[in-house]
């Protein structure tokens, strides 16, 4: 990932938890304005405590160029936070309703150069049944509450709505989501740098039609207008180039289009 | 409810993991083994690993073993929790 | 400006006022869940009363891909923010201490294609004494108080914060500021575009330094290791290519760069 | 605090306003003339129009007469305002 880590670290509140990770460190209201002013490129700023947050707030008078993000955990006081985001794209807060990884794991999770791959908040928004993640570089996903389908021991939970694993699992009280599956359907760059990483995939139409219907939850005979035996022949590749009518109605289904099929 | 397979100490004690989750890549079957921020995908068909990355060789051999030697219940926990894509 | 205006406007909820805004019109919860997945480019929805802001809310179930920007103008209920975050970069509401412009002048604002060069919002950030103003695109930008200068009449005042003149001017009590002057202050791209308007402006360095000087309000004698003999001896013309040094003492005094002062 | 210059009916009723207001622009000295989104800035030194754009000729000669009547006055709360920049 690209952005830059900027840990603020005021002196006199260190914190051993804190000494690992690979970030630059801003001490005093100076190297914040100066951070600010100079920096161009896009950061992640974290305030790991309240004198961190507090000497943040003290100093924040100039906006940045770049694309500049903060990830609070200490519990917040009550600032205004229309105030934080004239400053910063994305914010992150330990509280309101939203779920935090463990502060160790969270450590952990930031200092992985693969942050933004893993879920380092949650928050469920009741309206429209959809639970809020957001990836270690801020950036926030919407995933619809009936994504996470209901197995034999029960369905997940959403008031019982945690981040575990470092990031990598997503726990709705008992029932628990991997994050490399939700990426994987929500996001078509990571789908691409994991089919990379795959050793061995059947790369052939069918073969991806097969893993997105897996995917999606679907049996051969759920397409109307396509026979499960011809959606068995695609499949197993007995059918190399299926109708263009065919393709369009199997993607229907899927809800994706159907040039994205051979993306899975 | 999500399958954990008791991994054998130190490693356990060390944080490793092994699991079947509620919602998963479908396809193929595996499990997965957690190390902090890391997770390498083992296959239930195959008895490989299904991905280059991250490094299949930082698996200790005793977590290794112990999916080995259970795959038989491994398997049937696969299906039991992905009736649509049984191993 | 390059984003698209986009206006919630559920069926029965006619506002006349906002009969006459050119602007797309999504008026059903499939309009917008279409929207959201098809469109890419930059927007600006309007929520412009309750019955708007409440079919947005349950019809966000999916991210866009572009930059989405949201405008509340009827006053909030207390939807969780971070909710709205997810799927929009900025989000300007009605309350919280956001003083926005006047219902028909805010119509007014919005409709003109130059409304990024007109303030709709304003708030006031207590811990560090700055203004945060937020442009007709709902970009925001920050205003140290103190850029605001004492009057013979008296100070302003930003307990008595508003918008007036269609966001052409920002009030602090009796005190006025015009967007133009706060624009050509913060905003480089602004003062490029403004420079290009004037019919007629000394284009040398002297008339360059001269305007910076007088809108920091400095006079010729507050420039310290340069004489104000000096400074008027450039200002007039007489030096014109001053030495790096007086340039960049010069320049410190200012707080812009050396290259910018030829800007203004 | 603000100075408005009185302008003339019908055009005040119709939202024309003239003003120096506490933080302007400083150079060169200068009225700003507001209608709606527009706004307009007239030289007190040139007594014409500092920018072509928005288009001078929108803007109703009764006003303009009304600030050129005025200037004497214009000036001086000009200077007052900003007595590091006089007219």
């Amino acid at each position: 990932m690209n952005e830059h880590l900027i840990l603020i670290a005021p002196r006199g509140h260190a914190d051993r938890a804190l000494s690992r990770v690979r970030a630059r460190r801003v001490r005093t209201k100076a190297d914040i304005k100066t951070t600010l002013e100079r920096f161009q490129g896009n950061a992640l700023w974290i305030a790991a405590n309240e004198a961190a947050l507090h000497l943040l707030l003290s100093s924040l008078t100039r906006q940045a160029q770049g694309d500049q993000r903060l990830l609070v955990l200490h519990a917040r006081r009550r600032e205004p936070s229309h105030y934080l985001h004239a400053f910063f794209r994305h914010v992150l807060f330990a509280d309101e309703g939203i779920y935090l990884l463990p502060f160790d794991e969270m450590i952990e999770a930031i200092d992985s150069p693969d942050r933004a791959d893993l879920f380092v908040g949650a928050s469920f928004a009741g309206e429209t049944d959809s639970v809020i993640l957001y990836r270690g570089d801020l950036e926030p996903l919407v995933v619809p509450l009936t994504w996470f389908r209901k197995r034999p021991d029960g369905p997940p939970d959403p008031s019982r709505l945690a981040v575990a694993d470092f990031g990598q699992t997503i726990r709705l009280g008992k029932y628990e989501a991997a994050a490399d599956a939700i990426l994987y359907d929500f996001d078509s760059d990571y789908r691409r740098r994991a089919k990379k990483r795959a050793i061995e995939t059947d790369r052939s139409f069918g073969g991806a039609l097969r893993r997105v219907r897996l995917q999606k939850g679907l049996r051969r005979g759920d397409f109307p207008g396509v026979t499960a035996k011809e959606i068995a022949r695609i499949e197993r590749g007995e059918v190399k180039r299926p109708h263009a009518h065919t393709v369009a109605a199997v993607a229907e289904r899927l809800g994706v289009s159907p040039e994205e099929i051979a993306d899975f | 409810m999500a399958f954990a397979l008791e991994v054998p100490e130190p490693w356990a004690g060390r944080g490793w993991k092994v699991k079947i989750r509620d919602r998963e890549r479908v396809e193929p079957p595996h499990v997965t083994i957690l190390y902090k921020t890391l997770a390498w995908r083992f296959g239930l068909r195959s008895e490989g690993f299904l991905d280059k990355v991250p490094e299949p060789g930082n698996v200790p051999i005793a977590v290794l073993d112990e999916i080995r030697a259970n795959l038989p219940l491994l398997r049937t926990e696969w299906d039991r929790m992905y009736p649509e894509n049984p191993v």
